[in-house]
């Protein structure tokens, strides 16, 4: 009864949904801000990836918020999983293929990861994209080897220190006679490495965030599986 | 005026930090989130002091508003941000404060909780919104019960729920407008926001951003995580976090949805809450989920008086909720020394007068009683309804009513304390607690001398709030004149909302 | 400084001195003291005679857009008279003896005498109060304070209070909701605003405004189908708050009906609202629910068994006389519901008092376990059977002169139905007050009352105070009906023409001077026919009784005392059905239900299935 | 009118009415008799009766509101009557009034009620909880009574009330204008004396459970006296609302004769009731027929 | 030129998302299918966030390929989501954390059964007695036998 209530419901939210749907300017959207965001975003920020541009500047403050969420994610993590008990079993190591192909991978996983990072203001990519391959290095061994300990604090202190090096930013432009997040040193030329100022910079400090801060959820994850 | 962003940004900072800090320093990280939050306190003081009184919008990053993202700050914002600031300097965790991670998941709630004070953006507001969400969770599940962590779940589930609708609602605004500046949108709203689509947005929106604000029906988390998060976190919980949520709906209505079924629907809810809500507390036998049920009642009343048009039902309303960010927190406080069930409160008066008495004071705010500053804020909520139309008196019945019972059960409380035929129980001792508490009283009973003052500078700042065209021309301030979007070199932006260049193929 | 404001001050210094004053010693005398200050304070104001303008206090609160003010004028006056008297005898009797055993036995002595000051100056500011909102906030003042005395004595007298503080809550909100409709419709909550406004007012709009504040005022005052709470919860209340709460609390309800629908309305306005498919009109309708309020309450009041429910339970029927008197009015029936009030205070304070004298003296108030007491407490008797021949309202006591005036105003008025039902409740009076009186002080003295005393001078002198007032009152009735006739003009009713000795009219006279005069004369040559014959009698103990056909021995005592109107009870028994009771239970129960229902609801196991109704049940109404 | 006139009369009628309940109490006596085919008693019967009770020696036991009592049934009828008006007398009728009257007539019960209250013996408790609920039975109709009077002739003014009636003659007495009400108010006032068949609460036949119980010697007298003045308030107050009042001495004499001798032959002739039935009774009859002269009367 | 149901199509996949997700969340009592319910509504959402700035034949926003801005699709709403898609990321690892502390502390995963233990637990650290409930006994009546099959919390996780 429940159930075919439910479903009831949920197809004629479906439905709906769709009458709405069909009312929406589909195909011409309405590009106010997105549209003068385009046209300008070149001079302004510097960045050829205009979704980093976006991103990293004109929704910068999301962006802090974002990595926030991640951050507060993985503090209420440890809050709820709490510590792991001392001489908990742990799962015994993989076999021989996969303990050798993780330790093949780590170090290409890392370069892409960095790659993707660095180039995140001028191809498609950035610093989340980058931040997540990295997080899977520093998973992969974790799956090969379950009993190697994870360094948290070290984890942490990476978290911390790039959450840090990112809002520091914005503030030194704030403090600077700017606005809050307001783009440093100069735009640079458009499609260079070095170009669209502190973008690149910001990049980075979110994904190593990202990356420390996805792999430490993963490792309390695969932790408290085991932890029985 | 621009350093306002200090107070999101600070306690983020002092978060990251926090846990390497705490590596190196110990001490320094037990004392740096109430600094910060200090320092914050005394920012938003100073900006208050300075300022002229007019609204003021910040571009983020220094981008004109419709392209970024726009801080707007009016006297509204303001109290909030010097509330934020305030209340979780005295829900601060003390007891716990060896915990890192709690306190860094408390300044994020302070600063993500600015943010949405402030905010002048509705993706921005989303992203803060989440990041409250998940700060609260973290803070509710600390006593790291089961029952505590499957009442977290179930908030979890709701508010994941009202994250999809609320992303939903966005998606179709965003869809139809192609912006997310609220003062772009107020300008907007009258031409595309009023059909079925918007309504649509706002409905999800309501729902998705009334979890925290207890919204009946995204409210059925309250009794359970109340009755299992420590009690600062439910204070913060359902004395400001509520009022954030409040603020956010209150910002949608006025500047996007000033239109008679946007405001039925609230008051519909409202009225439901306030139904449930109250007939649930009476019901409740132990005082926290009492107080978490009476909480949803009294945010439905909230929500009722936004549901009356024009400046009258925004006066009501925040009044309401200042009155009750002072209260609800105040007597969670106090219930945190107290044994859980009504029953067994039996002559706590003897062991703790005090923590008696204040609850009696703060009980009669709560229903109403004059010359409290309750009574008044509830007379602004009647003298609002009594003025309109057969479904509002309809919901001022509802209320009175509800009143009646929250007496009814609040002195069954009250009786409790005060019995005296029998042995005594005692409370535990919880100093801080108690203090803060007390610190609520006195600020209550020091407000009945100056409620005209404050009436005045309230109905001000309500009139700031509800001056949608003063939004408007504060974000832009081409005064008076039509919009440019920048996109259109100079057209105006309304013009570009309608047809658009052939799409090619 | 007018001399409200010296009023005022005196009383808020009062409860100041004790809050500071708690450790003083004889603190209860100083209350006494201060009270009897108060009382000259008001006496001096005294010149608010007949047509004088109200006395303003020089407080001013501009709140909200309202100006709060607060006057006096002579209805204010006349029944702050009643409080501060009501007051000054309350805290006269607990000053002594009364007080110390009140502590012995674990009261908390000092807060009692704190819930009277705070009482006594919340009704004053009630009393002063200038506009509907100092009205409301006085009004709420009285009634949380009304509380804190009630709750004072343990577990059933805080269930007492909270069913009353449920109802009075439900009186408050109504009344929020009638400024509510004021504000609206008026545009301001000053008094003279209202008035002005009543005409334009909509005949819907009226009839809320009448339900609305006949509702708030009617909870404290006990009408009809909103009494239940009253009776056990003045029962309950230790000693001379009793007598205080009985004496005047009530009151303030009928002050606010005279204020809102007298005084603000008109009762023409109100006249003239037709109920339809019915003879009746709104002012007929409220005379309706005054006399129920009379029968009911005297006839449940008539099957008490304890001496204070009793009292209690008549103190809600008397209401009924004063609102059914003022609703009338005319000059004779207003002035006779208003006479009443102050009638009705000076004796229902005594009795309190003299019961709680026998149950100081004895510990009990169970009319069952007491009996002839009279040889041991004659002062106590005295003040009682007084108190009762101005209950019932016989003549020579006060409460005849004005059940007289409303009788009278009922047949000018020629609602007979009405003037049976008030005769109707006076017999009930009789019988039941005669109930009391009887076994409380007549027949057997049981056992373990022989070595019972008279009560202490510190309470008895209070209560015959009070009861010489009853008999002055009653034989000089023109004293109250100078205060009575400024309180009408104050209000804008017709004013009673009157005598020192009651009213002079072609209609039928009063002239109590010469009947009670002419009573006492019959009662000296009863008394001369009586003992002049010389005393040829012996004296022999009590229970030497003529025994008929029973066996009557003086080892065992028997007191004709339970089920005391057997042959009557045979007849009207079956009427009693609580029926009020019942209803009160259901709409208790409807509330527990739905409340669980409530519960339900937050409780599902997984709520996301309401969630999604309502978003479809929302997208729904949106899209069409 | 002169103070002096005022208080001779205040004086005389009182007298006047001891004197006519006296030959009250004999004529009921004799018709009593006659019913029951006996001789009956002589003339002088019942003031050798008053005499010989207020002689005898009694047992005084019971305090002092003992004897109030019956201070205050005496004296309450002793100030009844100076309200009354009677041909040439008004005394001070014109300031009490006929509502005055009858609350005035409830205080001889009230000191009735006391007395025997104060005797400790529950036989006479049961009696005046009996005696009270009688009262509450036959005082409904007649109030019903009182107010149909006052509503028709505008006043409560007793004087005013007999002069309305005579200037209209015997057409305009109240028992021509009234005839309901007059029956209603009969069978009321005859309820009111106590006898039969009303006369459970008396119980002169069982007089162990009574208010009379504790009663003897002057207490008896006394209580014999206020029954002369019971019957000679009853009648006359009757005489005055129905009949016109008195034009003069012998009328007045004539209608009061007759207004306790006729209902009480007929009365004779039913068995007593029970305090129950007594209240269903009056409760039942008089109330509806009074109901229904009202409603004539205010037509 | 546009296929007329295409769009229709599009929103169709979008909206489908969202439903599926939703009604998974209703109808499911696993807390684990729930959280999975989750994640495939906000995927639907998300996708429907995307939607918003897609026209036809428009490019990826990005700079100094040769694309004329006028074709390049609204760049926001891909910012938007790159967001979004982390907040979820975020909440579905808390959610899975208290999923499996939850477990831990009361074995099973079904969300009837959690409910009932956690009112049961919230009532006892209050001092409520147990509200009755279908499993306890009713009033003082001894328990009946119960199979051993059945008495070990039996049933599915």
């Amino acid at each position: 009864m429940r159930n075919l209530a439910s479903l009831l419901f949920a197809g004629g939210l479906a439905f709906l949904l769709m009458a709405i749907a069909a009312l929406l300017p589909f195909g011409h959207p309405p590009v106010l801000a997105g549209g003068a965001i385009l046209e300008q975003a070149a001079d302004q920020v510097g960045a050829a990836n205009i979704v980093t541009a976006v991103v990293l500047g004109y929704r910068g403050l999301d962006t802090l918020g974002e990595i926030t969420i991640l951050f507060a994610a993985a503090a209420g993590l440890g809050l709820v999983l709490g510590r792991r008990r001392a001489g908990a079993p742990r799962d015994p190591d993989a076999g021989p293929v996969l303990r050798t192909g993780a330790a093949l991978m780590f170090p290409l996983l890392v370069l892409v990861g960095f790659h993707i990072i660095l180039h995140g203001h001028l191809t498609p990519g950035g610093g989340f994209q980058g931040g997540v391959i990295l997080a899977a290095a520093f998973f992969l061994p974790l799956l090969a080897r379950p009993g190697t300990p994870v360094d948290h604090p070290g984890l942490s202190l990476v978290e911390g220190t790039a959450g840090a090096v990112f809002i520091v930013t914005g503030l030194v432009a704030l403090l600077t006679g700017g606005e809050f997040l307001q783009p440093l040193l100069g735009t640079g030329t458009l499609g260079t490495l070095f170009s669209a100022g502190t973008l690149p910079i910001l990049y980075l400090a979110l994904g190593l965030k990202v990356g420390a801060e996805l792999a430490g959820l993963l490792a309390r994850l695969a932790d408290a599986e085991t932890d029985t | 005026m621009s350093q306002i962003a200090l107070t999101i940004a600070l306690p983020f900072l002092a978060a990251f930090l926090l846990p390497v800090i705490g590596r190196v320093y110990e001490a320094l990280a037990r004392v740096l989130g109430p600094l910060v939050l200090l320092y914050c306190l005394w920012l938003v003081l100073q900006l208050w002091g300075t300022g002229d009184g007019h609204p003021v919008a910040l571009a983020m990053g220094g981008f004109r508003p419709p392209m970024g993202i726009t801080l707007y700050v009016d006297r509204l914002a303001l109290l909030f941000t010097l509330l934020v600031s305030l209340m979780t300097l005295l829900l601060w965790p003390w007891q716990r404060a060896a915990d890192s991670r709690e306190c860094a998941l408390t300044l994020l709630l302070a600063g993500s909780a600015s943010g949405l004070a402030l905010s002048g953006d509705l993706f921005n507001i989303y992203v803060f919104y989440e990041l409250v969400s998940v700060a609260s969770f973290g803070l509710v599940a600390v006593h790291r019960s089961g029952a505590a962590f499957v009442a977290t779940l179930r908030y979890l589930v709701i508010s994941g729920f009202g994250t999809v609708l609320a992303l939903t609602g966005i998606a179709l605004v965003y869809s139809q407008t192609g912006t997310l500046n609220l003062a772009q949108l107020a300008q907007l709203a009258p031409d595309l926001l009023a059909g079925p689509v918007g309504l649509a947005g706002f409905l999800f929106m309501l729902l998705g951003f009334g979890v925290k604000g207890e919204l009946f029906p995204v409210n059925t988390w309250v009794p359970e995580v109340y009755a299992t998060a420590p009690a600062r976190a439910s204070a913060l919980l359902a004395g400001l976090v509520s009022k954030l949520s409040l603020l956010v709906v209150l910002r949608l209505l006025v500047l996007l949805y000033q239109q008679e079924q946007a405001l039925q629907l609230l008051l519909l809810l409202g009225v439901l809450g306030v139904i449930s809500g109250e007939l649930a507390a009476w019901r409740a036998r132990d005082l926290k989920r009492m107080l978490a049920f009476s909480s949803i009642g009294q945010l439905g009343a909230m929500f009722i008086a936004f549901s009356i048009p024009g400046n009258a039902g925004l006066l009501a309303g925040l009044a309401l909720a200042l009155h009750h960010l002072l209260v609800k927190p105040a007597l969670f406080l106090l219930a945190a020394g107290w044994p859980g069930a009504v029953e067994r409160l039996r002559g706590l008066a003897r062991g703790g007068p005090l923590a008696a008495g204040l609850f009696v004071l703060l009980a009669l705010s709560l229903i109403g009683v004059p010359p409290l500053p309750g009574f008044w804020a509830k007379m602004l909520l009647v003298v609002g309804l009594a003025g309109q139309e057969s479904g509002y008196l309809l919901a001022l019945a509802v209320v009175l009513g509800a009143a009646v019972l929250e007496a009814s059960y609040l002195f069954r409380v009250v009786a409790q304390l005060y019995h005296r035929d029998e042995e005594a129980a005692r409370p535990r001792p919880y100093l801080l607690d108690l203090g803060s508490a007390a610190l609520a009283g006195a600020v209550l009973l020091s407000a009945v001398p100056f409620i005209s003052p404050l009436g005045d500078w309230l109905a001000g700042t309500a009139a700031q709030a509800g001056d949608r065209e003063g939004y408007i021309i504060t974000v832009f301030p081409a005064a008076g004149r039509p919009l440019y979007s920048a996109a259109g070199g100079g057209k105006p932006a309304l013009a570009a909302a309608g047809p658009l260049p052939e799409p090619k193929p | 400084m007018t001399a409200l404001d010296n009023l005022l001050l005196l009383a808020l210094l009062t409860v100041l001195l004790l809050l500071a004053g708690r450790r003083l010693s004889s603190l209860g005398w100083y209350l006494t003291i201060l009270f009897g200050a108060q009382f000259a304070g008001l006496l001096m104001m005294g010149a608010l005679g007949y047509g004088a303008p109200p006395v303003p206090s020089s407080l001013h609160i501009g709140v909200m857009g309202q100006v709060m003010q607060w006057r006096f004028d002579a209805l204010s006056w006349l029944f702050a008279l009643i409080t501060v008297g009501a007051g000054l005898t309350s805290s006269w009797y607990l000053a002594g003896d009364w007080g110390r055993h009140y502590r012995q036995r674990g009261g908390n002595l000092w807060l009692l005498q704190l819930a009277l000051a705070v009482n006594v100056f919340s009704m004053l500011l009630l009393l002063a109060s200038g506009d509907l909102l100092s009205l409301f906030i006085g009004w709420e003042l009285v009634s949380w304070s009304a509380f804190l005395l009630m709750a004072l004595n343990g577990a059933d007298a805080m269930r007492a209070a909270l069913r009353y503080i449920t109802y009075a809550m439900a009186g408050a909100m109504a009344m929020m909701a009638g400024l509510g409709l004021v504000l609206h419709t008026a545009g301001s909550l000053q008094y003279a605003d209202l008035a002005a406004a009543v005409p334009t007012l909509s005949s819907p709009q009226l009839w809320g405004l009448i339900l609305l504040f006949g509702m708030g005022f009617g909870v404290k005052m006990g009408l009809l189908p909103l009494h239940l709470w009253q009776a056990r919860a003045y029962s309950e209340t230790p000693g001379p708050g009793a007598s205080f709460l009985g004496a005047v609390s009530t009151r303030m309800g009928l002050w606010g009906l005279i204020l809102v629908l007298v005084q603000l309305v008109g009762l023409v306005p109100i006249a003239d609202l037709a109920i339809p498919y019915t003879f009746l009109d709104a002012r007929e309708l409220l005379m309706w629910v005054a006399a129920l309020t009379i029968i009911l309450p005297t006839y449940t009041a008539l099957r008490q068994n304890d001496a204070r429910m009793l009292l209690a339970w008549h103190g809600i029927g008397q209401g009924g006389y004063m609102l059914l008197g003022v609703l009338m009015g005319d000059a004779m029936g207003s002035a006779g519901g208003l006479m009443h009030a102050f009638n009705y205070a000076t004796y229902q304070a005594p009795l309190f008092m003299a019961v709680y004298a026998v149950r100081y003296r004895t510990g009990t108030s169970d009319l069952n376990r007491l009996g002839g007491l009279v040889t041991r407490m004659p002062l106590s008797f005295l003040v009682m059977l007084v108190g009762i021949i101005g209950l019932a309202g016989l003549p020579p006591m006060n409460g005849f002169v004005s059940k007289w005036l409303i009788y009278r105003g009922l047949i000018n008025d020629g609602q007979p139905l009405l003037f049976i039902a008030a005769v109707v409740g006076t017999f009930g009076t009789i019988l039941s007050v005669y109930k009391l009186i009887h076994n409380t002080f007549l027949g057997q003295l049981r056992l373990e009352h022989v070595e019972v005393r008279e009560a202490p001078w510190s309470m008895t002198v209070p209560m015959l105070l009070l009861s010489a007032v009853v008999f002055v009152t009653g034989y000089l009735p023109g004293l109250v009906l100078d205060w009575v006739a400024a309180a009408q003009q104050a209000v804008g009713l017709p004013v009673l023409v009157h005598t020192l000795g009651g009213v002079e009219s072609p209609l039928g006279s009063l002239d109590m001077i010469w009947v009670s005069s002419l009573m006492f004369a019959g009662f000296g040559i009863g008394a001369l026919l009586f003992y002049a014959g010389g005393n040829r009698s012996k004296a022999v103990h009590q229970l030497d009784n003529y025994a008929g056909g029973h066996f009557l021995s003086a080892d065992v005592r028997y007191q004709y005392s339970d089920h005391f109107y057997a042959g009557l009870m045979r007849h009207i028994g079956p009427l009693y059905r609580n029926s009020f009771q019942w209803l009160e239970g259901a709409l208790g129960t409807t509330v527990e239900t739905l409340g669980a229902a409530m519960r339900a609801f937050y409780r599902q196991h997984h709520p996301a299935i309401y969630l999604l109704a309502v978003t479809t049940a929302g997208l729904i109404w949106v899209i069409l | 009118m002169s103070i002096g006139t005022l208080a001779l009369e205040l004086l005389l009628m009182p007298l006047v009415a001891f004197v006519v309940g006296l030959a009250m109490v004999l004529m009921l006596r004799r018709i009593g008799a006659r019913i029951q085919r006996r001789v009956g008693p002589p003339l002088l019967q019942p003031l050798y009766d008053v005499v010989k009770l207020y002689g005898k020696q009694t047992q005084i036991s019971h305090g002092i509101v003992h004897d109030i009592g019956i201070v205050m049934a005496v004296g309450g009828y002793i100030a009844a009557e100076t309200l009354l008006p009677v041909p040439g007398m008004d005394g001070i009728a014109a300031k009490g009034g006929l509502i005055t009257l009858v609350y005035v007539l409830m205080v001889p019960m009230l000191g009735l009620a006391l007395g025997v209250g104060q005797c400790a013996n529950p036989n006479g408790s049961i009696g005046i909880s009996r005696a009270l609920t009688a009262m509450l039975a036959y005082d409904i109709p007649f109030v019903i009574v009182v107010f149909g009077i006052s509503w028709h002739y505008g006043t409560t003014d007793l004087t005013r009330i007999i002069a309305l009636q005579q200037a209209a003659g015997p057409a305009g007495w109240g028992a021509a204008e009234m005839p309901l009400l007059a029956i209603a108010g009969l069978i009321a006032l005859h309820a009111s004396l106590g006898k039969q068949p009303f006369e459970i609460y008396v119980a002169p036949a069982e007089i162990a459970t009574g208010p009379m119980v504790e009663m003897g010697g002057k207490y008896l007298g006394g209580l014999f006296v206020m029954q002369c003045f019971q019957l000679y308030t009853a009648s006359v107050l009757y005489t005055t609302l129905f009949l016109g009042g008195g034009e003069n001495w012998i009328l007045f004499l004539l209608k009061i004769f007759a207004v306790v001798a006729i209902p009480m032959t007929l009365a004779y002739l039913f068995p007593r009731y029970r305090t129950e039935d007594l209240v269903r009774l009056l409760w039942k009859w008089p109330v509806l027929i009074g109901l229904v002269g009202l409603a004539l009367v205010m037509r | 030129m546009m296929p007329a149901g295409l769009p229709f199509l599009f929103y169709a996949g979008a909206i489908g998302l969202l439903v599926i997700g939703i009604s998974g969340i209703v109808l499911s009592r696993n807390l684990f299918r729930i959280i999975l319910a989750l994640a495939l509504a906000e995927a639907g959402a998300n996708l429907l966030l995307v939607l918003a700035g897609w026209h036809w034949g428009g490019s990826a926003p990005i700079l100094g390929q040769g694309k004329a801005l006028e074709t390049m699709v609204d760049p926001v709403p891909q910012a938007l989501v790159l967001t979004a898609i982390v907040i979820g990321v975020g909440i579905q690892a808390l959610a899975l954390a208290l999923a499996v502390r939850a477990y831990r502390a009361y074995g099973t995963l079904d969300m009837r059964r959690l409910r009932n233990r956690m009112n049961r637990d919230i009532a006892a650290a209050a001092g409520i007695p147990a509200e009755s409930s279908r499993d306890a006994p009713a009033g003082g009546r001894p328990t009946p036998p119960v199979p051993a099959a059945h008495r070990s919390g039996g049933g599915r996780a």
